[in-house]
């Protein structure tokens, strides 16, 4: 068989057990780490009406993966009664962004400029931290929909990170670092981060340096925080045809190395 | 801290005094190591990626097939990762150059699609050949990243390029192209200084240059002494590092064993 | 099921027939994500940069900005032979402020802070913690060793940079099996929205 | 903008601003730039009559989104938010879907036990996989905390390594740009 041809088969595989598995209705028990408890407690011991600011920097592409975790840490914030105001630098992020705290405010009869405020893009994303830790009008003038700041309530006498309890970025790549560079050895405004399973080696060496304050990963992170906050949705959901492919996955490099070490033999 | 973001008259903010220090040392050293005439003369040692591009262009020559390089979508150009990959570039265009074999430059970003072009341009002045020269060759394909994934996707497959270097700031589009790369047989030589990313160069790629030999290139290919004593220099602060971990760790465990409440002097 | 989930199932199937071979379909999606999302581009660039930037400080009569905007214009001077070196300009201005921006943020984010919890007492916090204590500061060292590059890799410094070279295949194997999650993560998702929201096959 | 770090004076602060305005500005200019040798290489393909309907396609997208946004603005709920979500969004969610089966490929491949430095990479990868299995408590529980160890001990030192790396080559390299070592960029050694 020709490698393409093997390709295939591979491919074929995987897509036969994910939708298998999905279609399996029953859910497995996750096990909540302690990465994900620090989350969770460093957002419950959030002072009521805090000001958090929510940085959507993520691309269209990592919403399947990150929209279970937005909507448990917006729903936990939320359910806090904190005010949050959204953010994004990464332009594709702006509308997703939206729409995620649109949807999670409305759950819990949240008003706008009132509760949350939404602001929009900017792009430049180091640029624009430097500008916020500056001055947050001289980034934004307006909001998302063109009202200018002053005239919502929800940020009289907020103008720079100082005034920011913590920032959230909700990440798909580097953005983050950024945020701890710029935002927190400049500014000292604190960040937590909810980011990609693949970032989370990543942002390891942050978080116990300190300059992460706490960061929750992946589908997986959602399953485990969707479990803490007493609620089903898709983290959990997912969690059994991930476990799956991984089984798949490991079976794939068995085989692989079953093929080469025989083939190696043979020749000697 | 706080007081650290708000803009006064103080011209130092004593915060960042360990960060003026240290960056004073380095540039210290790093500006005595290239005026230095015995340390321009370092014998480095070899760095394999980089001693396969000649063989990697002279395989597409043979083959009649064009080479492909890329900067990934992470970077602008700012960002020193990319200017490393640019030194590369000149090296892979001038001998396409001489040997008259295409190079295609897809990238993310405009500026570094002008630069890149100033760069190989010159490049093929330089050896000789400016009628060779294609600026349609090096475009800009898209912002995003994965309309850039797919973009470079489409390139590789309909182009089939024999080599591809993967040189820059990659995010999870590393993946997509390797493993396309590899359908089309073409020999890869990557680097980047994104951590996770390396991880999936070092699986599917022939060749990685990991993190900081991607700086180091420059050293190697161009032969300049300053350069050259300049990653001596590097070197020289790893030692400098090296013996601050170890002096510190020394530190922290002797007054852990004679219980003395110590100044853990290498908290910044 | 309404236009809008058609469309996007639809062209989910284009872009996912890539994985048999290059096609038609794909290669007509392909075109159409390039298109759309550079015009994508262009609007963000348009909305917060030209009009927010440019246009709104300048009918406001803060004058500022014609500085930047006049360095910057100096970009498309290389549509001209004559003023070609012109273009230079610009890019000079980007590139070394961004060296000099990159200087302290490095040595701060990247060296510092890379270092400072790498320090912790080898003995006396139990046996578990000397280990990882240990295996901590060794890694960290051997892996620089690999880096070292002025100097051939024998005698005791070649054994130092090999078992670097072990640290670093650690890292990448772990990352790999971390990252492995995050992509099936991915098409989890995506198989979320075909065979929920456009097939109807599971509810949410 | 190496200085302005350390300053907390008014001046520094403005000078910073100024700055980073100017690269967002040419990143703006470089972007016409860009979309002009867009336009320019799909209209020639047009006209030499060269894959028409894709190249059509490249240039309908970039100037109906434009079209668009300039018609009904681009809050959400506007048409220009539509071909965001339904158009632009799914594919390029779809691309970066492909990666759970390049992975796939790439396990079956590049995991092989050629040598003892190459069994390393490939046992700590399959550890971690297993570690991230989600069948409950027991036995297979044991791997989390193996995968846990291993990521925060060996792993994680390697990581820093490589971080201060990077960190001093991006140092080294900013130099040489600023001493005018390094002039690479402005095409060319002259």
């Amino acid at each position: 068989m020709t490698d393409l041809r093997i390709r295939r088969w591979i491919f074929l595989g995987l897509a036969v057990i994910v939708v298998l598995t999905m279609l399996v209705p029953v859910t497995t028990k996750v096990t909540v780490s302690p990465y994900t408890q620090r989350m969770y407690d460093y957002i419950d011991s959030l002072p009521a009406h805090s000001v958090v600011m929510v940085s959507f920097d993520h691309d269209a592409s990592s919403q399947p993966e990150i929209r279970p975790l937005s909507l448990c840490l917006l729903r936990h914030a939320f359910s806090r009664g904190l005010k949050m105001a959204g953010v994004s630098f990464q332009s594709e992020g702006t509308v997703i962004g939206y729409r995620m705290i649109e949807q999670t405010a409305k759950e819990f009869g949240r008003e706008y400029g009132v509760d949350y405020v939404y602001l929009g893009f900017r792009p430049q994303l180091q640029a624009a931290i430097l500008q916020l830790g500056e001055s947050i009008r001289g980034l934004y003038a307006q909001d998302y929909f063109g009202t200018p700041l002053d005239s919502i309530p929800m940020l009289v006498g907020i103008d720079s990170l100082a005034q920011i309890a913590v920032v959230l970025s909700i990440a798909d790549a580097n953005n983050t670092t950024h945020w701890m560079e710029y935002g927190k050895a400049r500014f000292n405004v604190p960040i937590i981060a909810g980011v990609t399973a693949s970032m989370v080696t990543s942002y390891d060496p942050y978080l116990s340096s300190g300059q992460l304050s706490a960061m929750v990963g992946g589908l997986r992170g959602a399953a485990e925080y969707e479990r803490l906050l007493n609620r089903h949705g898709a983290g959990q959901r997912g969690m059994l045809a991930q476990s799956a492919t991984h089984l798949y996955l490991i079976a794939l490099i068995l085989t692989g190395n079953f093929i080469f070490l025989r083939a190696r033999r043979g020749k000697k | 801290m706080i007081a650290s973001t708000i803009a006064d008259s103080r011209w130092l903010d004593m915060a960042k005094l360990p960060e003026l220090v240290g960056s004073v040392v380095v540039i210290a050293i790093v500006f005595l190591a290239t005026m230095n005439r015995s340390i321009q003369s370092a014998k480095l040692r070899k760095i394999n990626g980089l001693e396969a591009i000649e063989d990697a262009v002279g395989r597409a020559t043979e083959m009649a097939r064009p080479v492909l390089f890329t900067p990934g979508w992470g970077g602008d150009i700012q960002r020193p990762t990319t200017i490393a990959s640019m030194n590369i570039l000149t090296k892979v265009a001038s001998l396409s150059a001489q040997y008259d074999c295409t190079l295609l430059y897809p990238t993310h970003d405009p500026v570094i699609m002008t630069v890149a072009q100033e760069v190989v341009r010159e490049a093929y002045t330089d050896s000789g050949y400016p009628d060779r020269y294609r600026a349609d060759n090096i475009n800009y394909v898209s912002s995003s990243q994965f309309g850039y994934a797919a973009a470079v996707d489409g390139i590789i497959s309909r182009q089939k390029p024999a080599s591809i270097f993967l040189l820059g700031t990659f995010e999870a589009e590393s993946l997509i192209l390797a493993e396309t790369g590899n359908t089309v047989g073409a020999i890869q030589i990557a680097g980047t200084d994104s951590t996770i990313q390396l991880a999936f160069f070092i699986v599917a790629c022939d060749y990685t240059l990991i993190g900081e030999e991607l700086f180091a290139a420059s050293g190697y290919l161009s032969g300049n002494p300053s350069i050259v004593a300049s990653v001596k220099a590097q070197d020289i602060l790893k030692v400098v590092i090296a013996v601050i971990l170890v002096a510190a760790t020394i530190w922290a465990t002797t007054a852990r064993i004679l219980d003395i409440e110590t100044v853990q002097w290498w908290k910044f | 099921m309404d236009w809008g989930t058609l469309v996007a199932g639809l062209l989910t199937f284009a872009v996912f027939s890539f994985l048999y071979r290059d096609n038609p379909a794909y290669k007509w999606a392909e075109s159409l994500l390039i298109g759309v999302s550079i015009g994508y581009t262009l609007v963000i660039a348009w909305t917060s940069t030209v009009s927010a930037m440019i246009i709104d400080p300048l009918s406001s009569g803060r004058w500022g900005v014609i500085v930047p905007l006049a360095v910057g214009l100096m970009l498309f001077g290389r549509f001209f032979p004559q003023t070609r070196s012109w273009s230079r300009i610009p890019i000079a201005v980007i590139i070394g402020s961004g060296a000099g921006a990159a200087i302290p943020a490095m040595l701060d984010a990247r060296i510092l802070n890379q270092m400072s919890p790498t320090v912790a007492p080898l003995w006396g916090n139990g046996l578990v913690a000397s280990f990882g204590a240990i295996v901590l500061l060794s890694g960290v060292l051997s892996t620089l060793a690999y880096f070292y590059f002025s100097r051939e890799r024998t005698g005791w410094f070649g054994a130092v940079a090999s078992t670097g070279t072990w640290f670093l295949m650690i890292f990448f194997g772990t990352t790999f099996g971390y990252t492995v999650m995050s992509r099936v993560s991915t098409f989890i998702g995506r198989m979320e929205f075909v065979l929920g929201d456009f097939l109807h096959i599971i509810h949410q | 903008m190496f200085l302005q770090y350390f300053s907390p004076h008014p001046l520094a602060r403005a000078v910073n601003r100024g700055m980073l305005d100017y690269w967002q500005i040419l990143s703006a200019i470089a972007l016409v730039v860009g979309v002009v040798g867009v336009a320019r290489t799909n209209l020639m393909g047009l006209i030499a009559g060269k894959d028409r309907i894709n190249r059509l396609t490249v240039l309908a997208g970039v100037m109906a989104m434009p079209i668009l946004a300039w018609l009904w603005g681009t809050t959400a709920g506007s048409p220009f938010v539509w071909m965001f979500e339904y158009v632009q969004m799914p594919m390029q969610a779809t691309v970066f879907a492909l990666l759970a089966f390049f992975v796939a490929s790439a396990s079956f491949r590049g995991f092989r036990a050629r040598n003892a430095q190459a069994t390393v990479l490939l046992v700590s990868a399959t550890i971690i996989l297993m570690s991230r299995l989600s069948f409950g408590e027991g036995f297979l529980s044991q791997f989390q905390w193996i995968g846990d160890w291993m990521r925060d001990n060996p792993s994680m030192a390697a990581r820093r390594a490589i971080l201060i790396g990077i960190g001093l080559g991006s140092l080294t390299t900013s130099l040489r740009v600023l001493l005018g070592v390094e002039r690479t960029w402005l095409g060319g050694s002259k």
